[in-house]
């Protein structure tokens, strides 16, 4: 039993759930939920197993480093894997509530996880051009499952400029397989290869993570998806582009400060929209432009070797994907029930629902990094290593972007206290619908607390 | 030497095919730019000097499947555009 | 049971009595007043307990691993106790106050629930050992008491509690950044051993303290950053009772006194000009203060200047740093408490059977009400200084220090305070006392039984008023608030020399 | 033999520019599939035989195929033939391009050469004696799984898109069914071969697959209703059972000891089914690429059909 078994089981269990789902419709939702909770068995397996003996690197064929495909896992791995088994549960159980058992959600979406958690596991660079290649599709059709106009266009966006960013990073692959001979992340980080290749697939990459000033297609796109396709999108798929981000920023420290810039300008321009647009779902969309720059200048004082910083970004990342999904699960069940998302029109509806606001709040907190929510516990490492590198605007920024945060956050809340009794009758909504929302939102509430496990898991990364 | 002929025309193809994507709003020209620039990747990839003798079938394997990839993404995007146009909208 | 599980206990009664009484259904009002009152009285025990404890020389501790390096550490010191044992007891009586003042009210299983939690949050902060889990439980505060603002749920009180929200995060996130810069410089500060600071002050260490002065000024309501206190008087009455006399504000002057004493020790901050700045500020704002109340007429909101004020004669008594006036300014937490909390009760009072909110409408309430007016009347000589009361022990105690340290301008600033107390308190007595009422001014809501209104109502001020007199009157004694002050400042002085 | 290839490479440029240049979509399409079979010559020149023959079923044909039903639903659906609103001159992006090429040639051409992974060492271990299909199917064989789940994606994608108005495929007239009954079966021996042949010289499956679907679209367009216009049992197994068969031989290997490592004397039968499986299924996945949307209803083409 090699030790990365559990974590290739994690990228091939949804395929094969894929597989039966399309076989055999009618189960599909049954399945999903069994092939999450699979994944989810498998994901705990990778941490704790990374937790106990630190990392594992596994060449899958049994070939030379040189010549097969790696798959690793650290502890920084280990952490995404985990975001991607709970916020995937979640939205399976969801999921389950919103789609009808024979709906094309459930092959696209299996697909799509199987793709993203083949990104957190992969130690090699083609091998994740062709995993967000297939993330990249299975997105852009899920937008488009809505069915109506705008869904269409913003998918069909989103389709070409994933293809654009992944034509990108697949040049940035060719140069640095030119130069170097070699395809495996680890060796590329060892015999650095010309600048040029990293500029290349830094470049295609945020675009794929929607890094300000190529955000553009984000908002569109994770405002129109149905239900819990927005917070697969936010939570997840953004996610992978910054993994794989991460480790070509080890390949090519220099463009980390070209991150930070970018990620300055998107905490306070994704603020700025959120603050300014009218619908429920956009909010929250931009708000995932700005949690993403706040990630990118974590990224980069990660790379940069400030103390703690690593652990901030890592929690960060895993904080920031089951807030947001919260956040965004409870958006599509105010859909649901208003069959709009105007908002504050639509906060009518989420008067008498004590369990959609809460899930609200404690998204919010987390998302501003209130304690005692585990983006408190990020921001605060954060903060530690912008301080402790004398990186006094960084350091501005992180504080002031979890203000901002809170500001347009406390824009959903406002109007969901108003006791006066909303105009529109509002539909009912599911009860897995609410508490597949809460759930996650309780969950994040309580990673604020339970930190030292996860401690001597990313330490065995940074 | 026809290796260095079709590098440069790889790189070429590449810069040609990715900055037309921008420039061409109709979503059909911009399919086939973006397909001319992956074309043009893989032929400055292949047409890379690199290797012993012959050419590297590693480098065969990956624009194979780079191919694959691009005629799947394609592919959907085509039927999303038509799609799109018979809803009415403009890609 | 170990003592160092004590601290934690302190915490996780109100904690737990808040969590279970969210789920109290409405109509069960006998189990909530239980709860509620059991919860209360535990801790009132549990801090006589540890009262006895650390007279007895007794230490409890309790470190809980939180961040890699960085521990949840709740210790039970001298100062601790100073406002725990204000905030349980207060706690009791706001709650007794709170469930006649609520009769026929909605929501209350939530408002009770906040309420606890707000206790809890307060006893955190009163009991932590260190920078980080003080900030922790400052944050938790912050949430804890903005629902009880919008309790009402009228536009108005959302967008107070809207405004009180920009106030207290902005403080939050200016208090995180200051710890995070002081203690990347540092390490982590521990209250017990103090900040492993730098001979020379280096501009780091400087811009720590501003920045963490500036996140404690925004609850102890220092001058530029008082805004949100008269707008949070929307709020009912044990709701500006709690803001103003057991939790909020005093979290916030607490706070100055870790950060003056157990982070830097005044020597420290007067080398590089800290405690002149801290000085200014408080003069500033205690002028300020008592020159916005003159012009209030609405009552609620002149007690909340008057509050203004007041609070800044703590960070005064920490500005100042003579070994009197330390004294004078620990025992004016607990002697502003008292007496602020009075006067609260006391409007609440009038505004509940008499429906009297304004100042101008107050004549010849004294002879409707005498009992409640009669407790009013206490708080406010306390307020102007007035010996017997309370009042006049914590400022006799600030001039003696501000002499003592050479600061005769001071004991002008005192004296002129006074005075101005004087100009916004006696106008209420007079009106009251003095002047016939008006006919048609009140909506008497009095049943003609024989108190004035309900005893809930009545007991809580009564007691209060009873604890402050008796604070002025014993001050000499043991176990009054003044000789446990000047045991704090005893164990301030070795903390740091 | 330079000459001739400058003079390729030349060609090649010039139909690409003109690819991108002017408005007519019509235009674009035509020189399009030319960019692909000029592109599959390149491929030979350069020695890379695998990519000739992709370029050439897959690049030119099958991309080519695509193209032109999209522009026959565009034009169905939109009123103006040619696009609205004035083609931006190529001219300066050919001259930065030109530029780019320069600078980026030079500073290839300086990189000294380094290694590349050891195949040709490794290759009797992996079971077929052709380089490139070792490496697809052996050495890098978790790449080409998810590979063929990006296939499966397209597909569930058009499927899921939702009804597109097909092809209007005209009633077979005489010569169509001839050509029919002569081209189909060559093309499936064809495909058959390259299958077979993939192990020990250029071909495999993805070019099997390929040919397969040309046959697939030329059934397509002859008969009314296609194969992929009605919903069938067999299609949805036979889209899957590439991937069902590639992730169980993963599976298994997993459970056996390293994955995807193919046991010791077995691995060619192994690869053989693999790629056996994966040909049918890249041939129906490419044929619903085309057919495109969900199968309308037996002959009437009502667009309103929910998805089935």
């Amino acid at each position: 039993m090699n030790p990365l078994l559990p974590a290739l089981v994690a990228a091939l269990l949804p395929l094969v759930g894929s597989i039966l789902v399309w076989l055999v419709p009618s189960w599909s939702r049954a399945l999903a939920v069994v092939t999450a909770a699979g994944v989810l068995v498998a994901a705990l397996g990778v941490v704790n197993r990374v937790a106990l003996d630190g990392a594992a690197m596994m060449t899958l064929g049994g070939w030379p480093e040189t010549l097969g495909i790696g798959i690793a896992v650290d502890g920084v791995g280990a952490l995404f894997l985990l975001a991607s088994a709970v916020v995937g549960l979640a939205a399976t159980a969801y999921g389950a509530g919103y789609f009808p058992a024979r709906h094309p959600f459930w092959t696209l979406w299996l697909l799509l996880w199987a793709a993203l958690n083949a990104v957190f596991i992969t130690a090699d660079a083609f091998n994740a051009y062709v995993a967000l290649e297939l993330a990249g599709l299975t997105a852009a059709v899920l937008v488009t499952l809505g069915g109506e106009r705008d869904a269409m266009a913003a998918g069909l966006r989103y389709l070409l400029v994933s293809l654009v960013g992944a034509t990108l990073y697949l040049a940035g692959v060719a140069v640095a397989y030119t130069a170097t001979g070699t395809l495996s992340l680890n060796a590329l980080m060892a015999d650095s290869p010309p600048m040029m290749a990293g500029v290349l697939a830094l470049g295609g990459l945020a675009l794929k993570a929607a890094l300000f000033p190529l955000h553009g297609w984000l908002p569109p796109a994770h405002a129109r998806a149905p239900g819990p396709v927005s917070a697969i999108l936010s939570a997840l798929v953004v996610k992978a582009a910054l993994y794989l981000a991460w480790r070509w920023l080890e390949v090519a420290p220099v463009a980390a400060e070209a991150f930070i810039l970018l990620g300055i300008g998107a905490v306070i321009w994704g603020s700025l929209q959120a603050l300014r647009v009218g619908r429920l779902k956009a909010i929250i969309a931009w708000s995932t432009v700005a949690q993403m720059g706040y990630l990118a200048v974590g990224l980069a004082l990660a790379v940069e070797g400030a103390a703690g910083a690593a652990m901030g970004v890592a929690w960060l990342a895993l904080t920031h994907a089951l807030a947001k999904g919260a956040a965004f699960l409870g958006a599509a069940s105010v859909v649901r029930a208003a069959g709009h998302d105007r908002w504050p029109l639509a906060a009518a509806h989420l008067r008498n629902r004590p369990v959609l606001v809460l899930a609200f709040g404690l998204a919010a907190a987390s998302l501003a990094g209130l304690p005692p929510s585990g983006g408190f516990v990020a921001k605060w490492y954060l903060l530690d290593a912008a301080m402790g590198a004398e990186r006094w605007l960084l350091a501005a920024v992180i504080a002031g972007g979890g203000l901002l945060s809170a500001a347009y956050l406390y824009r959903i809340l406002h109007p969901a206290l108003d006791p006066r009794p909303g105009a529109e009758a509002s539909h009912p909504v599911p009860p897995v619908l609410e508490w597949s929302a809460l759930g996650l939102a309780l969950l994040v509430t309580a990673f604020g607390v339970v930190v030292p496990w996860a401690r001597d898991l990313v330490g065995v990364a940074a | 030497m026809t290796a260095a002929i079709f590098l440069f025309l790889g790189l070429f193809l590449a810069v040609l095919g990715g900055l037309t994507t921008f420039l061409r709003s109709d979503g059909l020209h911009r399919i086939i730019s973006l397909n001319i620039a992956g074309s043009g990747v893989f032929l400055a990839l292949m047409a890379a000097p690199g290797g012993e003798e012959g050419v590297d079938p590693v480098a065969q394997a990956l624009v194979l499947t780079g191919i694959v990839v691009a005629v799947a993404i394609s592919g959907v995007a085509l039927v999303l555009l038509a799609r799109l146009a018979e809803l009415g909208g403009r890609s | 049971m170990s003592p160092a599980l004590l601290p934690p206990i302190a915490v996780a009664i109100p904690l737990i009595a808040g969590l279970l009484i969210f789920h109290v259904p409405e109509e069960r009002h006998g189990l909530r007043t239980a709860l509620n009152l059991g919860a209360a009285l535990a801790k009132l025990a549990l801090v006589v307990v540890l009262l006895f404890g650390v007279v007895g020389g007794a230490t409890y501790e309790a470190a809980l691993n939180w961040l890699p390096g960085r521990d949840l550490i709740l210790r039970v010191d001298a100062l601790a106790l100073l406002f725990l044992a204000l905030s349980s007891l207060l706690w009791l009586l706001t709650t007794v106050y709170a469930i006649a003042y609520l009769e026929g009210g909605s929501h209350r299983s939530r408002f009770f629930g906040f309420f606890s939690l707000c206790v809890a949050a307060t006893a955190g902060i009163a009991l932590a050992g260190n920078l980080l889990t003080f900030l922790l439980f400052y944050e938790l505060l912050t949430l804890a008491t903005w629902p009880l603002v919008i309790h009402r749920g009228t536009a108005e009180a959302r967008r107070a509690g809207a405004v009180y929200l920009r106030y207290t995060l902005s403080g939050g996130v200016v208090l995180l950044a200051g710890i995070v810069l002081l203690e990347s410089v540092t390490g982590p500060v521990d209250f017990a051993i103090g900040a492993a600071l730098p001979a020379q002050a280096g501009p780091a260490v400087v811009i720590a303290f501003a920045l963490m002065l500036a996140g404690l000024g925004v609850k102890a309501a220092l001058v530029p950053l008082h805004g949100w206190l008269p707008r949070a008087m929307v709020a009912p009455a044990p709701v500006s009772a709690l803001l103003h006399a057991v939790a909020v504000v005093k979290a916030g002057a607490f706070g100055i006194i870790r950060l003056v004493h157990d982070v830097y020790g005044p020597a420290y901050l007067a080398a590089f000009g800290g405690l002149n700045v801290l000085m200014g500020l408080s003069v500033a704002t205690i002028l300020w203060g008592s020159w916005r109340a003159l012009s209030q007429d609405d009552l609620k909101r002149r007690l909340a200047y008057s509050t203004v004020c007041q609070v800044s004669y703590i960070a005064l008594g920490m500005a100042v740093a003579g070994p009197v006036a330390v004294v004078g300014g620990l025992v004016h937490l607990v002697h502003q408490g008292l007496m602020k909390i009075t006067l609260f009760f006391a409007a609440g009072n009038l505004a509940e059977t008499l429906e009297v909110h304004r100042i101008s409408r107050m004549d010849g309430v004294g002879q409707r009400m005498p009992l409640t007016m009669g407790v009013f009347t206490v708080g406010a000589l306390g307020m102007i200084g007035v010996p017997p009361v309370a009042g006049f022990v914590s400022k006799w105690y600030l001039g003696a220090g501000a002499i003592a340290v050479e600061h005769p301008e001071i004991l002008g600033i005192l004296v002129l305070s006074s005075l101005l107390n004087a100009a916004y308190f006696l106008p209420i007595l007079h009106r009251a006392w003095f002047r016939p009422p008006r006919a048609g001014e009140w909506r008497d809501h009095g049943r003609p039984g024989r108190l004035e209104t309900h005893w809930m109502l009545l007991l809580p001020p009564l007691i209060t008023a009873g604890t402050a007199l008796a604070a002025g009157l014993f001050a000499g004694s043991e176990v009054s608030p003044l000789s446990w002050a000047q045991r704090v400042a005893e164990a301030l002085g070795h903390g740091h020399d | 033999m330079v000459v001739l290839d400058a003079l390729l490479a030349l060609v090649l440029a010039g139909v690409a520019v003109a690819t991108l240049n002017g408005l007519r979509r019509f235009r674009a399409v035509v020189l399009f599939v030319v960019f692909g079979l000029l592109l599959a010559l390149i491929w030979a020149r350069l020695g890379a035989v695998d990519l000739a023959l992709a370029e050439a079923a897959i690049g030119a044909g099958v991309t080519g195929a695509l193209l032109m039903a999209a522009l026959d639903r565009l034009r169905r659906t939109e009123s103006s033939r040619a696009v609205a609103g004035s083609a931006p001159s190529l001219w300066p992006v050919v001259l930065v391009a030109l530029a780019a090429a320069t600078v980026g040639m030079v500073a290839v051409l300086s990189l000294e050469p380094a290694g590349r992974p050891p195949v040709a060492f490794h290759l009797g271990a992996s079971g077929v004696d052709h380089p490139v299909t070792a490496v697809l199917l052996a050495f890098r064989a978790w790449d080409t799984l998810l590979e063929v789940a990006v296939l499966v994606a397209a597909g569930v994608a058009v499927r899921a898109v939702g009804v597109v108005p097909s092809p209007p495929s005209t009633e077979a007239g005489p010569l169509q069914a001839g050509l029919l009954r002569l081209v189909v079966p060559v093309l499936v021996v064809l495909a058959v071969y390259l299958l077979w042949r993939g192990s020990h010289a250029p071909g495999g499956a993805f070019q099997a697959g390929a040919l397969l679907a040309a046959a697939g679209v030329l059934v397509q367009l002859t008969r009314v209703p296609g194969p992929m216009d009605r919903p069938a049992l067999w299609q949805r197994p036979a889209e899957t059972i590439g991937l069902a068969v590639f992730t169980a031989a993963a599976l298994i290997t997993a459970a056996l000891d390293v994955p995807l490592a193919w046991p010791e004397g077995w691995s060619k039968l192994w690869i053989l089914t693999i790629e056996a499986g994966a040909a049918i299924s890249i041939a129906v996945l490419l044929m619903r690429l085309f057919a495109g949307g969900a199968p309308v209803a037996a002959a009437t083409s009502d667009p309103g059909k929910g998805r089935s």
